[in-house]
C-alpha cells in the first residue's frame, strides 16, 4: 500500500467547504467519523454544484411536464419528443470559474462537458450554442478573456466536429472579475434508444471508459461553489485540459457500444468525477455499487483513492453493462483505441463501496450522498437600493442632439454589434444541417430523413433582471420564444442556466427566487416545459456580484423546414410591418447604457397573453409563406431592429419607415419592450397578411417599405434618421472586431 | 463509379460526403477505415475534412503516415481518382502526394465562411464540368489552410497547370481581400502532375444542395461522374 | 543578446499533443520513446548587453504574457552574450 | 537518455505567430525584443543508452514525422547521457 489517509477532523471538513452542521450530519448518518475518502465524497456531492442545496427549493417551481417531455430535470440532460420516432436531447451548463482562470482550456472543457451530457443519453450531438458575458471591453483583461474563451470553444467544437450555431455575447463591467461562459448542446436520439444514467440490475458489471485519470481539477466541484477572493489567481488550482480528439473517439465508441444494446446506463465523469457517477447512478436506480480503484486507468503514479474518486480528468465515462456482454463493449472500445476496464458491479444493498487493492476505503449509502444532501431555505430580501434605481426616469435626461449619431453608436456598441468576429471562428455547418447560420434570430437545423427542422436560441439580459428580477427573467423566456417564432418555429422546451452571486446573501437569493418565479410564470403562460438546466451561484468577487443573469436556452420545432424565415429584408418594394404593442421604455435599455452610462429605470410591461398571440401570429404568417423576413425588437429598440434587418443579410437593402409621434423620439426609436416583431411582406401577400392579422387579433401596423440604399425613418412626419446602409453596416460590423483586435 | 470515404480517428466530414454521394447523387459509396490498405473495389477515394488524430502535431501529419494513405499512390497509378478536401488536402500534402504544405491561417484564427473560387484549370476529372475562369461559391472551415511551397515548386505548379482553384472575389478578381487564410498566390486547390489527385481547402459537400444555399460543389461531383457533363447540362452555368 | 524561452506544461497537466505524438511514433516503430512532452520554444533576440538583465526581462515577459502560470512553467536560457554563438550545431531538416 | 528536439520554421518563412507575440510584447512595453521566432520543443525520454544512436533515431523521427521539410527545420540536443543532468537551471513559472 503506497498511500495513507489522514485522520478526518472538523478542521479538515471545513477546509473541504463543508459546514460544521453538515459535518455533524455526516457523522450522525454514518454513525461514525468518515474516512478521508468519504470526506472527499461528501465534500463533492454535498457541494452547491452537485447538490443544489440553496436552489433546490426554488427550482421546484418550474413547470417541467408536457405532452412531449420524455425526460425532465434530474438526468444528464432533458429530452423532448420530435415525432417520427426521434427525440431531442438538450442541456446547458456554465463553465464560468474555470474560464476566468484559464480562458482557453476553461471554455474548451465546458464544451467537452456539455457534449458528454448529451451523448450519455444515447444521442448524437448536432449543435452547440455559447452564451457569453464579459466585463468592460476597454479593459485589456476583457480582451484577453474573450479571445481565449472564443478560441477555446472554437478549438474544442471544431475539432470534435459539432457545429456551434448560435449564442450571444454581452458586456458589462459587473462581469469584470466573473465572465460567464454558458454552453448549450442539443442532440438527436431515436426514441427507442434513449439511455439513462441509472445503475440497473444487481450483478451487472461497471466499466470505466475513455481517457486516463490524472490529478486534474481535484476540488473543481467545490471550487465552482466558492467565490473568488483576493489572491485566487495566485492559488492556482489545477486546471483541466480538454482533449477533443479523445472525446470524438469516446463519442463514436459510446454510440457504437450503445447501439449493440449491451450498455444499460451511462454517466459522464465530469465535475466530481467518479465520486459523482458512482453514487448518482445507483441512487437513481435504487441500487448500490462497488468499485475497485486499482484497475482505474491512471496517467500518473501513486494516486490515492481520494484522488482517483475526485479527479475531474476529462473525456471519461462510467458504463453499466449487461452481464455476459462485456466482450462486445471491450471490442468496440478497442477499435477506437480507448481504455475500457471493468472496475466494479451493481449491488443490491444501496451502498457505495470503494476499495483499493481490496481494502475498503469508503462505504456510504448512496442516498445519503445524493437525496439526503442538505437543502437550505436561506432568507431572501429585496435590496433597498433597488427602489432608487427603478425610481429614476430616463426621460429626465436630454434628448440626443442627433438620433443618427445615437443609432450609429448603438450599432457599434459591443453588446449590439455583429458577432461575426466570434462565430466565423466556429464551424457552424459541419453535419450539413444548418439551414439558418448564425446571424439571424435563431439558428435552424434540418432533421435529415424528415421534413422537419429545429430552431435554437439562447437569451438573457442581466440589466433587465437587475432592475426587475421577476419580469426580467420572464422577458428572457419571452424573447427566446419570440426569436424562435421569427424563424417560424413553435417552442418545444427550455434549458436554463442561472448565473447569480452568493445565495448566502439575502439580496442575491431574492433576485434568484424572483427570477425563477418569472421563468416559471412565462413558461407556464407560453406552455414551454423546462427539461434541464444548471445553477451557477457564487459568481462574485469580493462581495461584488455579477448582474443576475438567467440564460434561457430554447429549442423549437418547424414542421416544414422549407417554411422558415430569417431576419433580413429581401425584396425591394416589400412592405414593413410592426407587430406588437406600443409600450416601450428606456429603463434598462442599451441606449441608456451606451449614451448615458446608466442602468436604471423601469422595464416596459410584459403581457404574456399578448406575447403569445403575437408569436403565434408571426409564426402563422411565416408558415403561410407571407413573410419575407421577421426580426424581433430586442436591445436597441425598433431603430436597431430595422437597421439590422437592412444590414444583417448577404445583400444589404435600405428601407423607408414612418412612425407615429410618441412621447419622445429617442423613446420611439430606442425604447425597448417585449412582444414586438418587424416583418417584411411581399406586395402580393399584403391582403392575405392583413386578413391574417385581423384574425389573430393582434396589434400591428404598416410602418414602411423596403428599398433603396438608405434607412430613412420619419417620426410624426419629421425625418430623424437618414443614413446609408453602408454606414450602418460599417458601424455594426466593426463594433466588436475593433475592440478585440 | 464507386466512392470510398476514408475515416481516420477524428474525421468529421465523412458523413457529409457519404450523404451527398448516396442520398443526392445516388452513387455507391462506402466508408473505408484508415487501417485498410485494400482499395481495389473503388474508383474514387475521398479524404474528407476533420481533425485526424486531433491535428495535434500539424494538421494531417499523423494521418499522412497511415496505411490507407500509403496505398493511395498505387491506387492513383492504377487509374483511381483521389479527392482530398480540407483535412484531406492537408493529409495529401503531409504524405508528399501533393507538393507544398498547409500552414496556420495568416490571421492565426479558425475561419468558417463562404468563399469564391476561380477555376484555373477546367481540364481535370474534377473540374471538367466547369469553365475556366468560372467563379464557384464554396464554404471553408479550417485553421490551417495557408498554402505554401517554395519558388521552384510554384513555378512547376504553374508550368504544368496544377493550380486548380484560387480564392477570388465574387466577380472573379484574385485579390488579397478575397484570400481568407493568406495562401500563397491565393491558392485554394492543386492537382498532382498526373491529374489524378486533387486537394482543396473548401468543402464541396457543403455546397451541394439548395437547402444549403449553394450548389456549386455539385459541379465537382458531376465532373467526377462525367455523364451529365458530357450531356452538357452543366456547361451553361 | 540571444536567448531561448521554453514554455511547457506543468508536470501533472495532461499533455494532449505530446501523448498523441508519442503514440504516432510508436505506430511508426519508434518504440524506444518512453516519454514525450511537447512545448513551445521562443528564440528571442534582445537589444540588451547584460545577460542577467536579459534573463530578468525575459522572465518578466513569461510572467506577463508568454506563459499562463496556472498550467505552464517556463525556463530561460541565454544562448550567447553577443560575441560567441553557443547554439548547438543544427541538423537541418532537409 | 533525455533529449530535446526543436522544430522551427525555416528562416525565410514568415513566422506569423512569432511576429504576433513580438507585437504583443511591445504593447506591454518590452521594446527591447528585436526578433522573436516561435517553434516547438519536444522533451523526449528514450530507452537508449548511446547518445549517438539516440541522436540518429531522433533525427529519423524528425524526418518521418516530427518536422515537415517543406517549411520546417529541426535540431536535436542530447540533454543527458543517463548519468549527469546537464539541463540549465530552470526558472520555475511560479
Ligand atoms: N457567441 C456566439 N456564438 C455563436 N453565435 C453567436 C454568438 N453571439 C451571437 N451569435 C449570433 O449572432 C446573432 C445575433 O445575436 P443576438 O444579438 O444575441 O440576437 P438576439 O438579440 O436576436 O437574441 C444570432 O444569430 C446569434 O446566434
Ligand atoms: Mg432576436
Amino acid at each position: 500500500m503506497t498511500w495513507a489517509e489522514p485522520k478526518v477532523t472538523l478542521e479538515l471538513a471545513l477546509a473541504h467547504g463543508l459546514t460544521a452542521d453538515e459535518y455533524d450530519r455526516i457523522i450522525q448518518r454514518l454513525g461514525r467519523e468518515p474516512t478521508f475518502t468519504e470526506l472527499g465524497l461528501f465534500s463533492a456531492l454535498w457541494s452547491e454544484h452537485c447538490a443544489y442545496k440553496h436552489s433546490r427549493i426554488f427550482l421546484r417551481r418550474l413547470p417541467t411536464g408536457g405532452a412531449r417531455v420524455l425526460q425532465g430535470p434530474g438526468e444528464n440532460a432533458g429530452i423532448v419528443d420530435l415525432g417520427d420516432g426521434l427525440a431531442l436531447v438538450l442541456k446547458i451548463e456554465s463553465h464560468n470559474h474555470p474560464s476566468f482562470i484559464e480562458p482557453f482550456q476553461g471554455a474548451a472543457t465546458g464544451v467537452g462537458g456539455i457534449l458528454r451530457d448529451i451523448f450519455t443519453m444515447g444521442a448524437r450531438p448536432i449543435a452547440l450554442l455559447d452564451s457569453l458575458r464579459f466585463g468592460d471591453p476597454a479593459e485589456s483583461k476583457t480582451r484577453y478573456l474573450i479571445s481565449g474563451v472564443v478560441s477555446g470553444i472554437s478549438w474544442y467544437g471544431n475539432c470534435i466536429g459539432i457545429p456551434t450555431v448560435g449564442g450571444e455575447v454581452a458586456f458589462a463591467p459587473e462581469y469584470n472579475g466573473n465572465p460567464l461562459v454558458n454552453v448549450m448542446c442539443v442532440g438527436l436520439v431515436p426514441t427507442d434508444r434513449i439511455i439513462r444514467a441509472r445503475a440497473e440490475g444487481v450483478g451487472n458489471p461497471v466499466f470505466y471508459v475513455g481517457a486516463k485519470t490524472g490529478r486534474d481539477g481535484i476540488h473543481g466541484a467545490t471550487m465552482a461553489s466558492a467565490t473568488f477572493e483576493e489572491g485566487a489567481e495566485e492559488r492556482r488550482p489545477t486546471v483541466q485540459v480538454g482533449d477533443p480528439f479523445t472525446e470524438k473517439l469516446l463519442l463514436e465508441a459510446c454510440l457504437e457500444a450503445m447501439a449493440t444494446g449491451a450498455v444499460l446506463g451511462v454517466q459522464d465523469m465530469g465535475a466530481a468525477g467518479l465520486a459523482c457517477a458512482s453514487s448518482e447512478m445507483p441512487a437513481r436506480a435504487g441500487t448500490g455499487m462497488e468499485i475497485e480503484l486499482s484497475g482505474v486507468p491512471q496517467r500518473e503514479t501513486g494516486m490515492t483513492p481520494y484522488e482517483i474518486m475526485l479527479s475531474e480528468s476529462q473525456e471519461r465515462m462510467l458504463l453499466v453493462v449487461a452481464r455476459g456482454r462485456e466482450a462486445l463493449v471491450r471490442e468496440v472500445f478497442a477499435k477506437w483505441e480507448l481504455d475500457a476496464v471493468e472496475v466494479g458491479r451493481v449491488t443490491g444493498d444501496g451502498l457505495l463501496q470503494v476499495r483499493m487493492d481490496g481494502q475498503l476505503v469508503a462505504e456510504v449509502p448512496v442516498k445519503t450522498l445524493t437525496e439526503e444532501a442538505p437543502v437550505y431555505r436561506k432568507p431572501t430580501e429585496r435590496p433597498r437600493w433597488l427602489d432608487a434605481l427603478v425610481a429614476f426616469d430616463p426621460l429626465t435626461l436630454a434628448e440626443p442632439a442627433s438620433c443618427e449619431q445615437a443609432l450609429l453608436a448603438l450599432l457599434a456598441a459591443p453588446t449590439l454589434a455583429s458577432k461575426e468576429w466570434v462565430w466565423r471562428q466556429y464551424d457552424h455547418q459541419v453535419g450539413i444541417n444548418t439551414l439558418v447560420l448564425p446571424g439571424s434570430d435563431a439558428a435552424v437545423l434540418r432533421i435529415k430523413g424528415t421534413r422537419k427542422a429545429i430552431a435554437l436560441t439562447t437569451d438573457g439580459n442581466g440589466r433587465y433582471v437587475l432592475l426587475d428580477p421577476y419580469a426580467g427573467a420572464a422577458m428572457a423566456v419571452a424573447e427566446a420564444a419570440r426569436n424562435l417564432a421569427c424563424s417560424g418555429a413553435a417552442p418545444l422546451a427550455v434549458t436554463d442556466c442561472l448565473n447569480f452571486g452568493s445565495p448566502e446573501r439575502p439580496a442575491i437569493l431574492w433576485q434568484f427566487a424572483e427570477a425563477v418565479e418569472g421563468i416559471a410564470e412565462a413558461c407556464r403562460a407560453l406552455e414551454i416545459p423546462v427539461v434541464s438546466g444548471n445553477v451557477s451561484f457564487y459568481t462574485e468577487t469580493e462581495g461584488r456580484a455579477i448582474l443576475p443573469t438567467p440564460v434561457i436556452g430554447m429549442v423549437g420545432l418547424l414542421e416544414e423546414a422549407e417554411r422558415r424565415s430569417t431576419q433580413w429584408f429581401k425584396g425591394v418594394g416589400d412592405r414593413v410591418a410592426l407587430l406588437g404593442p406600443d409600450a416601450v421604455s428606456l429603463g434598462g435599455s442599451e441606449y441608456l447604457w451606451t449614451l448615458h452610462g446608466r442602468v436604471a429605470g423601469r422595464l416596459a410591461p410584459l403581457d404574456l397573453t399578448g406575447e403569445r398571440a403575437i408569436q403565434s401570429a408571426c409564426r402563422t404568417a411565416i408558415e403561410a409563406g407571407l413573410c419575407a423576413s421577421a426580426h424581433d425588437c430586442s436591445e436597441g429598440g425598433l431603430a436597431v431592429a430595422l437597421a439590422e434587418a437592412c444590414i444583417a443579410g448577404p445583400a444589404p437593402l435600405g428601407a423607408e419607415v414612418a412612425l407615429p409621434p410618441g412621447a419622445r423620439t429617442d423613446l420611439t426609436l430606442f425604447g425597448e419592450g417585449p412582444s414586438r416583431i418587424v416583418v417584411s411582406v411581399p406586395r402580393h401577400a399584403q391582403r392575405h397578411f392583413e386578413g391574417l392579422m385581423r384574425e389573430c387579433q393582434v396589434a400591428w401596423s404598416w410602418i414602411g417599405t423596403v428599398g433603396g440604399d438608405r434607412l430613412a425613418i420619419r417620426v410624426g412626419g419629421r425625418s430623424v434618421v437618414e443614413l446609408p446602409v453602408a454606414q450602418l453596416s460599417h458601424a455594426w460590423r466593426n463594433g466588436l472586431a475593433r475592440l478585440v483586435a | 463509379m464507386k466512392f470510398g470515404v476514408v475515416v481516420f480517428p477524428g474525421t468529421w466530414s465523412d458523413c457529409d460526403f457519404h450523404y451527398v454521394i448516396s442520398e443526392l447523387l445516388r452513387q455507391p459509396v462506402e466508408y473505408v477505415w484508415h487501417r485498410s490498405p485494400d482499395l481495389s473495389e473503388f474508383d474514387c477515394m475521398i479524404l474528407p475534412g476533420g481533425f485526424s488524430y486531433g491535428d495535434y502535431l500539424r494538421a494531417g501529419a499523423i494521418a499522412g503516415r497511415s496505411p490507407v494513405v500509403e496505398a493511395l499512390p498505387d491506387f492513383a497509378a492504377r487509374g483511381g481518382l483521389v479527392l482530398g478536401s480540407c483535412n484531406g488536402f492537408q493529409i495529401l500534402c503531409e504524405a508528399g502526394i501533393l507538393p507544398g504544405a498547409l500552414m496556420k491561417n495568416e490571421c492565426l484564427q479558425y475561419r468558417c465562411q463562404s468563399t469564391h473560387l476561380l477555376v484555373e484549370n477546367a481540364e481535370t476529372p474534377f473540374t471538367r464540368g466547369t469553365r475556366p475562369g468560372q467563379v464557384l461559391k464554396m464554404p471553408i472551415s479550417h485553421g490551417e489552410g495557408k498554402y505554401y511551397c517554395d519558388r521552384q515548386t510554384l513555378r512547376t505548379l504553374k508550368e504544368r497547370n496544377q493550380i486548380v482553384f484560387r480564392y477570388c472575389t465574387e466577380s472573379g478578381d484574385v485579390t488579397g481581400e478575397a484570400n481568407p487564410n493568406g495562401s500563397l498566390e491565393n491558392i485554394a486547390g492543386i492537382i498532382n502532375d498526373e491529374g489524378t489527385v486533387l486537394g482543396l481547402m473548401p468543402h464541396p459537400e457543403r455546397a451541394a444542395e439548395g437547402a444549403m444555399g449553394v450548389t456549386d460543389g455539385l459541379l465537382i461531383f458531376h465532373s467526377l461522374l462525367g455523364g451529365l457533363v458530357e450531356a452538357g447540362s452543366f456547361l451553361k452555368r | 543578446m540571444r536567448a531561448r524561452v521554453f514554455v511547457t506544461l506543468k508536470r501533472g497537466i495532461l499533455d494532449v499533443q505530446g501523448t498523441a505524438v508519442k503514440r504516432a511514433l510508436e505506430g511508426l516503430g519508434f518504440t524506444e520513446v518512453k516519454d514525450l512532452r511537447m512545448g513551445k520554444v521562443l528564440e528571442v533576440e534582445l537589444e540588451l548587453q547584460d545577460a542577467a538583465r536579459a534573463r530578468s526581462r525575459l522572465e518578466e515577459m513569461c510572467q506577463k504574457l508568454l506563459a499562463n502560470p496556472v498550467m505552464e512553467e517556463f525556463s530561460v536560457e541565454i544562448v550567447d552574450n553577443g560575441t560567441r554563438p553557443t547554439l548547438p550545431e543544427r541538423a537541418r531538416g532537409d
